[in-house]
């Protein structure tokens, strides 16, 4: 226990300061949180709907989550079922297995809800264009909001996205 | 005098039937159980006269000569018939051997002794003397009955038991009431008959009248 | 006590706690990222997500029947029943008279009930594992929980919780004895597995398999959700409080003044701070134990309160 | 009045049986003999309440009838006529019930006239058996009425397992009327069996004497009421009956039971020793934790619910064996306080048990399955037996505000005042089974959870429970009318308790003067502070769930709701065989109480013949078999055959055997003879 | 001279009736009715008995002042030779009733039919001389006659079974006799040894005046003799392995007779020496003789009854209980004689009515081995109501006579301080119960075997039967108060 304790003390704080430099990511992660907060009371729950990646995309929204980026602190946060997300985070391009998974997990997502597509594959299929393993791209298979390019997206990229998304947020 | 005379006379006798009992233990063949038996029927038949002519009861003549007529003559006769019809001649080998046996009889006897012993001390009767022979005869009848395979043999010692029983009235009362005497005589008869009948229907169904092959019946 | 303040002081520390829920698992969170040497979100998200479901849309299975919709409200009137009973930051309360710790735990079980059966209601397989180790963790937290508050009763002869916290109150030197202590570590373990916190639930967690209480309402959204898990927060809280205050009850008010009922108000807030510090310190310091390891976490604490419950027998 | 009231019962039941026998079959027959019986136990219900509130026993002697045991007494107390009472609320709705349930016994002959006769007869006798007022009407009663619920037991007697069951029960019956008739015979001894006499019989009996006949009573109403290990009739039983008969057996019948030990211990012996309390609370602590975990064990509907009465008998037994204690030590209100929680539990186990049974019995008339595991998504086909289920189970599991949990509180109060009690013993019994008293509860809504959840809840998992229509009008209104009861008992209990504790005045010497544990609208536990208001608490709760939705509309809350697909990972569909089975429910306790259950495990893989590596199918059967039967019932039946196998060979068939036999018995008498002093 | 026409009311009518069936050679359905109305004329002879005893207060007695014959007062009727005469002229006459002759055409010839009606008669007319003899030789002889006959009687079929039950049934129950004859010897040798040769010495109300001053030590020994002569009579065990063979093998008729009216006679016997001894020696050393009989035959019945796999072998095994059960009754003082005797009563009219129902059983299905018989609920179905309601009637259910008078004797036996002994008692009957139930549904259940057919017969013979378990349901919910006087004076008599 004391040397857990000491192990975090010696660290501090291990995400990055968002008013130590007015970095471009620090824009967009500011626009981020006010615009969650202004939509949604500054708590947007996500659910990862990984529709047949290469887990390359998985591997930079995981680290949305950790120490450094933090995702949490802007009241974004990954939940465990549709039913508690408000946004949909699909990666991959839609295989024929996961075609009907995508689909059920929009229909079990409450209403309103946005769809972000993420990765090259999500919006061309991109390498695996033209497999007979492949069911289209995302949009094909449910409304997508806004794609996220990139093969994989960078974490600041996804945040750009979600942002994006944002804005269709419908008013109420 | 004449009291000592009649307590030694009966003894004898009554020795002398439970002689013959022991006898039929040894012997092996049926045609001598029915001589053995004829020759103890004899004897109590005597034991009834002298307690008759001692005892002063005129009454124990009859039953005497009722005895002789039904156990001396009339069974035999009916059993020798018997053997000849079936013609067996040999008891199988019993339950218990033959040396065995007599062994047995004689703790049977001394059993019997132990036994009336006390009772023997209570009474005043001068036959008093031979009535633990009565009793280790009844039950030298019962061993028989028990430890002989032969149907036929199971009557010879269930007669035993009843000439037995007939010595013990005779010598322990000078005899039961006429009409209980006269009635034991017709139920022994009956169930003499009965148990003849009995033994030929054993033969017939069975062919063999070997009690032991009988436990068909059980639990 | 006039009638009139009574029932004032009854609704006052229902709302007070109603409100100070969300914000003391907030708390816990928070102190949980610090530690983790994270920022985190702010002590008062829960709040905002609290708002953000009320303003959702509910989707429902096809499956589920009335219970289904019954169950968030039967949990949230049941634990709102529950604010009534416990002494929260005064002693002794009017609801005194209508319920003691039993029916404390018993209103608790009743919404632990609806819980699991929604859970089953959906005919999800998540949904049925979450109210089945539900059901066995709240089992066999039970007989812990009744030999601590025998223990707390033998003391005061009484399961009435304004007359233990007198009994406490007046005899501070009763309060020290070693059952005293027993009965605490045993109730804190009981109350670690009723709110699911680690290690036994870990409240955070998106892996189905490890779920217990979350498993169980996978299915819910909107209002439905806003509504357990606000209960939930609040079922949180009242275990601490109870934690506090039947065993640390110094500061509760015992005259119905403002100053003391203020002072009364920032010692429970201050001791609800120190127990949830304890609790985001311990969460990161243990792992989640395999389910299969819980009962045996739990027949310890059955043992310490035992040994509370005969120690305070013997020793008496 | 009392005499047309009792007169009243005995006619229409008798006429009941009668009119069973003669007719009783079709619409109109069904209807005449289950509307007698439910006017006889009307009749009853109302005798039972007159003698309890007027205090005045209703008594009638018929010398004529049965000189040999001192004649037909009968006296109705307050005690008795409690009973009389729980009989007639469990009876009524069973009744009417069984006018609808009977249907499915048209089409047998025969069978229906047996039924009908025996259910009004078995009525009867536990009418009787509560009024009886010598031991020779006790017992004559009693055995009636194991004979005719025996009868009732065996009713589907087509099916082997039925006739198995009847087997057992009569069995573990009978050998407790045994245990029973000894009891009694050491308390009359030389006096006339009247039970006045008893009370005085008892008191010159020695302190060993006594004891051994408490712990009779204990075998042979245990066995009747279905404490570990005397229960095993129970679970087999009860499945088998008809379920309206299962409700009243398990609703009431056992509970005569607990009413032969207060008659008994309380009554007759008037108390005892404090190690007479322990050992009730002992055996009842036990029965109740076991009975709940072979509870969450099963998956047959019926027979779950017959363990949870095992269970019920337990806390019953639990709240009587702390009586028993505190009247031991003369705190008659603390007894008192025990007494009535077992009472009270008594009157609520008899109307949620029945309810359930009923309730269970709805779910086999509409699946014709007693197997959890082939049911499922019963509450929109059949609402309303799901709902009064529900309640039931809501009920039994003590939750708050309804019945269940009144009379446990009490007990738990019981137990907790024990705490006090000084020795060592009392210091290890009673948190012991404060213990188990809470867990006991706990494991019981989590096998309620269970039961309600697999039976009612999400998809139907068998064509049967696909295609089951809610029951006719006439079950519904029996199921009606005991979920009413279990509701209005929680509140309720305010104005029951101080009726409760008034039956028990007189009884062992408890005070004239009832003690009161209600002060207005709150349960008060004597000698402390703890307290609650049922009443008041209901009152929140339903103000408090009922408020949500008015606040949450006033917030102009978003109240939009979608239906759709359950969520389930994605899957293409979500079938019945993937939802969580009853089984996979209980595996976690069953993993925690493994050393208990000890199941047996069988693992069967059939490969491919070709290679090793082609699982063809798999096998997994695990069983448990409760270990009162491994331990207790399976050796004393070897030994009884071992016994029957010696004893039957001296049968061997040979006569000469037979006649050495009788040489012997000769010889050994006469030898015995010597020794025998005249 | 009016008694002596009572007596030979009551003796005759069976002599009369084999006679007549002797006579009548070819009308059968003529001999069985003539023997059905004098089996009648001697049921309303005894109920006169009853009369006399009850209500004009005095004991007919009957004999011949002839010296040397032994014949003064030859023929008594107290309140227990009343009651045996109930007992024995009631199930004689629904034995004759129920015989094979009356009712429908059957298959068996005319000629073991007439023995079989001469045997039954001769026999009824033993056991009635044996219940009103004064004299205990003459019923000693009485006794000895009924083995005779009934042995006469058990190869009615003539198969191999049943001649190898009637060898042991006559082997044995002679011996068994015999050996009752030896105590009758010997009380009689007391008597003389203490009182003088006396015609009328073996009379039981002479032995009874005399009883306390004759000699212990013999009187001892004799009841070993006695108890275990008539013992084997009755069926105590392990006197009892004749039962089983007998009641198994011999046709229902008799099997009826045999384990009720003969087996009750022989008990009466029992109960007749035990008054006699007890008046010389006190009641201790019979009463513990008793006990270890009866105790030692209950267990011997529950154990054998577990294992037993034929339904009329199982109702021999019954017997045997009850026999324990009765021992253990005259054993426990003035209530357990109360409650013994009633039970004798109970149990005669029920195991009676029992083997009539297993007889129709046994004509339907063929077989007596329980296993053959499945299904009979459904193919019988009123008899198989009354079969079991006679088997629950046996084991002791209300609400049968049995159960009163058992509660009876259990009443009796703790209130004599005998708890244990009592409780091993209760626990034996449990594994009876326990067995017979088993058997009893293993009988009921099932389904029916090919070729039996389903259906009632002969239902005319159900109305006795009926009448039967009426009776029994009668005594088990009232004691009907002649009965009640008769056992009440029967008990100041013989326990006082």
């Amino acid at each position: 226990m004391p040397t857990l304790l000491q192990k975090i003390l010696r660290v501090g704080i291990a995400t990055e300061q968002l008013d130590l430099a007015e970095t471009d990511v620090v824009q967009v992660v500011r626009q981020v949180e006010a615009k969650t907060r202004r939509l949604l009371g500054r708590s947007l729950a996500i659910r990862e709907v990984d529709a047949g990646s290469c887990n390359g995309c998985e591997l930079e929204i995981t680290a949305l989550t950790n120490p450094l980026y933090d995702s949490e602190r802007f009241g974004i946060h990954f939940v465990a079922s549709p039913r508690h997300a408000d946004l949909l985070l699909v990666t991959g391009p839609v295989t024929r297995h996961m075609e009907v998974a995508l689909r059920k997990t929009y229909e079990a997502t409450p209403d309103p809800k946005l769809v972000v597509a993420v990765g090259d594959c999500a919006k061309t299929c991109g390498v695996f264009k033209g497999s007979y393993a492949i069911a289209g791209s995302v949009d094909r298979i449910v409304p997508v909001d806004v794609f996220v390019a990139g093969c994989p997206p960078e974490p600041t990229d996804l945040l750009r996205g979600i942002l994006t998304a944002l804005d269709r947020w419908p008013k109420s | 005098m004449n009291d000592l005379l009649f307590s030694q006379l009966s003894t004898l006798v009554a020795a002398s039937v439970l002689l013959f009992g022991i006898l039929l233990v040894w012997r092996r063949s049926l045609l001598a159980y029915i001589k053995v038996f004829q020759w103890q029927s004899t004897m109590l038949t005597i034991l009834f006269a002298i307690v008759a002519y001692f005892g002063n009861d005129p009454k124990l003549y009859w039953i005497g000569v009722l005895l002789f007529f039904l156990k001396v003559i009339f069974i035999p006769r009916l059993l020798q018939r018997f053997l000849v019809q079936i013609d067996v001649e040999r008891e199988v080998a019993p339950y218990i051997n033959t040396a065995t046996s007599l062994v047995l009889t004689g703790v049977m006897v001394l059993l019997a002794q132990a036994m009336t012993n006390p009772l023997i001390r209570l009474i005043t009767l001068p036959t008093r003397n031979g009535l633990p022979f009565a009793v280790a005869l009844i039950f030298i009848g019962l061993f028989v009955i028990i430890t002989r395979k032969k149907a036929f043999t199971q009557v010879l010692g269930f007669l035993v038991m009843e000439n037995g029983i007939a010595m013990l009235a005779v010598l322990g009362t000078f005899g039961i009431p006429l009409i209980v005497e006269l009635g034991v005589f017709l139920d022994l008869l009956m169930g003499f008959l009965v148990m003849q009948v009995f033994v030929y229907q054993i033969q017939g169904t069975f062919e063999s009248i070997d009690v032991s092959k009988l436990n068909q019946l059980r639990y | 006590m006039t009638n009139m303040m009574s029932y004032g002081l009854e609704i006052g520390q229902m709302l007070l706690a109603l409100a100070l829920a969300p914000g003391l698992v907030g708390l816990v969170r928070w102190l949980k990222a610090r530690l983790q040497n994270r920022l985190g979100a702010p002590p008062w998200q829960p709040y905002l997500e609290l708002r953000k479901w009320l303003a959702k849309d509910v989707v429902m299975s096809t499956n589920a029947s009335w219970i289904f919709q019954a169950t968030p409200y039967i949990v949230f009137g049941s634990t709102v029943t529950v604010t009534l009973l416990v002494p929260l930051i005064a002693t002794p309360i009017a609801f005194d008279a209508v319920g003691d710790l039993l029916v404390v735990v018993y209103l608790l079980l009743l919404g632990t009930f609806f819980l699991a059966l929604a859970g089953l209601d959906a005919g999800t397989a998540f949904g049925g594992m979450g109210a089945s180790r539900e059901m066995t963790i709240a089992a066999i937290a039970e007989p812990t929980i009744a030999l601590s508050i025998s223990g707390l009763a033998i003391g005061s002869g009484s399961t009435n919780l304004g007359q233990i916290l007198t009994t406490t109150l007046t005899d501070p030197a009763a309060a020290i004895s070693p059952s005293h202590f027993l009965a605490f570590a045993a109730l804190f373990i009981v109350v670690l597995a009723e709110t699911g916190r680690l290690p036994i639930d870990n409240p955070a967690t998106h892996l189905e398999l490890t779920m217990i209480h979350e498993a169980m309402i996978l299915e819910y959204s909107g209002r439905y959700l806003a509504l357990i898990e606000w209960a939930s927060w609040t079922k949180f809280l009242l275990f601490l409080s109870l934690l506090a205050n039947l065993f640390v009850p110094w500061g509760m008010a015992t005259l119905v003044t403002l100053p003391t009922l203020a002072l009364a108000t920032a010692a429970w807030i201050g001791k609800l701070i120190l127990l949830a510090s304890a609790i985001a310190l311990l969460e990161t310091r243990v792992a989640k134990l395999r389910l299969f390891r819980v009962p045996e976490l739990l027949s310890l604490s059955f043992v310490l309160a035992l040994l509370a419950v005969t120690s305070s027998l013997v020793l008496k | 009045m009392m005499q047309t009231l009792f007169l009243l019962t005995i006619c229409a039941y008798s006429l009941g049986a009668l009119g069973a026998i003669l007719g009783g079959r079709g619409q109109l027959g069904r209807s005449l003999v289950g509307a007698l019986a439910a006017i006889g136990a009307t009749a009853g219900l109302l005798l039972g309440l007159t003698v309890i509130f007027t205090g005045q026993s209703f008594t009638a002697f018929v010398p004529a009838l049965l000189p040999v045991g001192g004649g037909l007494a009968l006296r109705l107390d307050p005690l008795g006529a409690f009973f009389l009472s729980v009989i007639g609320v469990v009876a009524i709705p069973a009744s009417l019930y069984g006018i609808a349930y009977n249907e499915i016994y048209e089409s047998e002959r025969g069978s229906l006239r047996l039924l009908g006769a025996m259910f009004n007869l078995f009525l009867l006798a536990m009418s009787l058996v509560t009024l009886a007022d010598n031991v020779f009407t006790f017992l004559l009663m009693w055995e009636g009425m194991s004979l005719t619920s025996y009868f009732l037991v065996i009713t589907e007697s087509d099916e082997a397992e039925t006739i198995r069951a009847g087997n057992w029960y009569i069995a573990v019956t009978h050998v407790g009327v045994a245990f029973l008739v000894a009891a009694f015979l050491m308390l009359t001894g030389n006096a006339s069996g009247a039970f006045s006499d008893l009370r005085v019989h008892a008191s010159n009996l020695s302190p060993l004497a006594r004891d051994l006949v408490f712990l009779l009573t204990l075998l042979g109403f245990g066995s009747k009421a279905g404490i570990i290990p005397l229960h095993v009739w129970l679970p087999r039983a009860h499945p088998a009956a008809p379920s309206y008969v299962s409700a009243l057996m398990s609703g009431v019948m056992i509970k005569l039971g607990i009413y032969g030990l207060l008659r008994v211990a309380l009554d007759f012996l008037g108390g005892g020793p404090a190690w007479w309390g322990v050992l009730v609370l002992v055996v009842g602590s036990v029965s109740a934790v076991l009975g709940v975990l072979y509870a969450l064990m099963e998956h047959d509907l019926k027979r779950l619910l017959a363990y949870h009465s095992v269970e019920n008998i337990g806390i019953i037994l639990m709240g009587i064996g702390a009586g028993l204690l505190f009247h031991s030590y003369g705190s008659m209100s603390l007894a008192v306080l025990g007494l009535v929680g077992g009472l009270y539990h008594t009157l609520n186990h008899a109307s949620f048990k029945g309810l359930l049974f009923l309730g269970a019995g709805s779910v086999l008339h509409a699946t014709g399955t007693r197997n959890m595991e082939e049911m499922g998504g019963l509450m929109k086909r059949m609402p309303w037996t799901a709902l009064f289920f529900l309640i039931g189970a809501a009920a039994i599991s003590a939750l708050p505000p309804l019945n269940g949990f009144v009379s446990e509180w009490l007990v738990f109060q019981a137990l907790l005042k024990g705490l006090n009690i000084p020795g060592i013993e009392a210091a290890i019994a009673m948190p012991l089974a404060v213990g188990m008293l809470a867990l006991t509860s706990g494991l019981a809504a989590a096998c309620f959870v269970k039961a309600f959840g697999i039976t009612f809840l999400a998809m139907p998992r068998s064509h049967e429970a696909e295609s089951a229509r809610e029951s006719p009008l006439l079950m519904r209104i029996g199921m009606g009318m005991l979920a009413a009861i279990c509701v209005v008992l929680g509140p309720g209990a305010i104005a029951v308790i101080p009726l409760l504790s008034r039956i028990l005045v007189g009884l062992g010497g408890l005070a004239e003067v009832p003690v009161s544990l209600t002060e207005g609208v709150s349960l008060q536990v004597p000698t402390s502070s703890s307290q609650i208001a049922l009443p008041t608490l209901a009152l929140a709760l339903l103000l408090a769930i009922g408020s949500i939705p008015v606040i949450l509309k006033l917030l102009r809350v978003n109240f939009r709701l979608r239906r759709s697909e359950s969520w389930g990972c994605g899957l293409t569909e979500l079938t019945p065989r993937m939802e969580y089975t009853a089984t996979a429910f209980a595996e976690p306790l069953r993993r925690v109480f493994a050393e208990l259950y000890r199941p047996s495990k069988e693992l069967t893989i059939d490969t491919h013949p070709e290679s090793k590596y082609f699982v063809q199918s798999i096998a997994y059967r695990s069983e448990i078999t409760p270990w009162f039967d491994r331990m207790l019932y399976t050796p004393l039946l070897h030994l009884i055959g071992y016994i029957a196998n010696k004893i039957r060979r001296l049968q061997s068939g040979l006569v000469h055997l037979y006649l050495l036999y009788l040489a012997l018995a000769l010889m050994g008498l006469i030898f015995a003879s010597r020794w025998i002093e005249r | 001279m009016m008694i002596v026409f009572h007596f030979s009311l009551l003796l005759s009518p069976p002599l009369l009736a084999a006679l007549l069936t002797y006579l009548v050679r070819d009308y059968r359905r003529w001999v069985g009715w003539s023997n059905t109305i004098l089996s009648l004329i001697s049921l309303g002879a005894a109920l006169g008995f009853v009369i006399r005893v009850l209500v004009d207060r005095h004991i007919p007695t009957w004999g011949l002042q002839l010296d040397g014959l032994g014949l003064q007062d030859i023929f008594r009727v107290d309140g227990l030779s009343a009651l045996l005469l109930i007992c024995v002229t009631t199930i004689s006459t629904l034995t004759l009733v129920l015989s094979p002759g009356l009712g429908k055409k059957d298959d068996f010839s005319d000629r073991p039919l007439r023995q079989y009606y001469i045997s039954m008669n001769l026999l009824i007319a033993a056991l009635l001389l044996a219940t009103v003899a004064n004299n205990v030789g003459v019923m000693w002889v009485a006794l000895e006659a009924t083995t005779i006959f009934s042995a006469f009687l058990i190869p009615f079929k003539l198969t191999k079974a049943s001649v190898e039950a009637s060898w042991k049934y006559i082997l044995i129950n002679s011996v068994g006799i015999a050996l009752a004859f030896v105590g009758t010897v010997l009380t009689y040798f007391d008597f003389v040894a203490i009182a003088g040769e006396a015609d009328n010495a073996l009379n039981w109300s002479v032995l009874i005046a005399t009883a306390p001053r004759l000699q212990p030590e013999i009187l001892k020994l004799a009841f070993v003799f006695l108890l275990i002569g008539y013992g084997t009579k009755a069926g105590i065990a392990p006197m009892h392995t004749w039962k089983p063979d007998a009641y198994g093998e011999s046709p229902t008729p008799l099997g009826a007779m045999m384990s009720s009216a003969l087996f009750a006679v022989a008990m009466y016997a029992i109960l007749r020496w035990k008054a006699v001894v007890d008046t010389a020696i006190g009641h201790h050393y019979t009463d513990t003789l008793l006990l270890i009989l009866g105790v030692f035959s209950l267990g011997v019945a529950a154990f054998s009854a577990v294992q037993t796999r034929h339904y009329k072998r199982m109702l021999a095994y019954s017997s045997v209980e009850h026999t324990g059960l009765i021992c253990l009754g005259f054993a426990l003082g003035a209530p357990g004689l109360f409650a013994a005797l009633l039970h004798l009563l109970n149990h005669t009219l029920a195991k009676s009515f029992m083997f009539f129902v297993v007889g129709r059983i046994e004509d339907r299905y063929g077989s007596n081995a329980i296993d053959r018989v499945r299904g009979l609920g459904k193919t019988m179905p009123w008899t198989s109501g009354l079969f079991t309601a006679g088997l629950l009637a046996l084991i002791g259910l209300p609400p049968f006579g049995l159960f009163t008078s058992e509660f009876a004797l259990f009443r009796a036996g703790f209130s004599l301080h005998h708890p244990w002994l009592m409780v091993v008692s209760l626990t034996l009957l449990a594994i009876i119960f326990v067995a017979f139930i088993n058997h009893l549904n293993h009988m009921l259940y099932g389904l029916t075997p090919a070729g039996v057919a389903i259906g009632e017969t002969g239902n005319w013979q159900l109305v006795p039967l009926f009448l039967c378990i009426g009776s029994l349901v009668i005594l088990g919910l009232t004691l009907p108060t002649p009965i009640a006087l008769l056992l009440n004076q029967i008990v100041t008599t013989i326990a006082s």
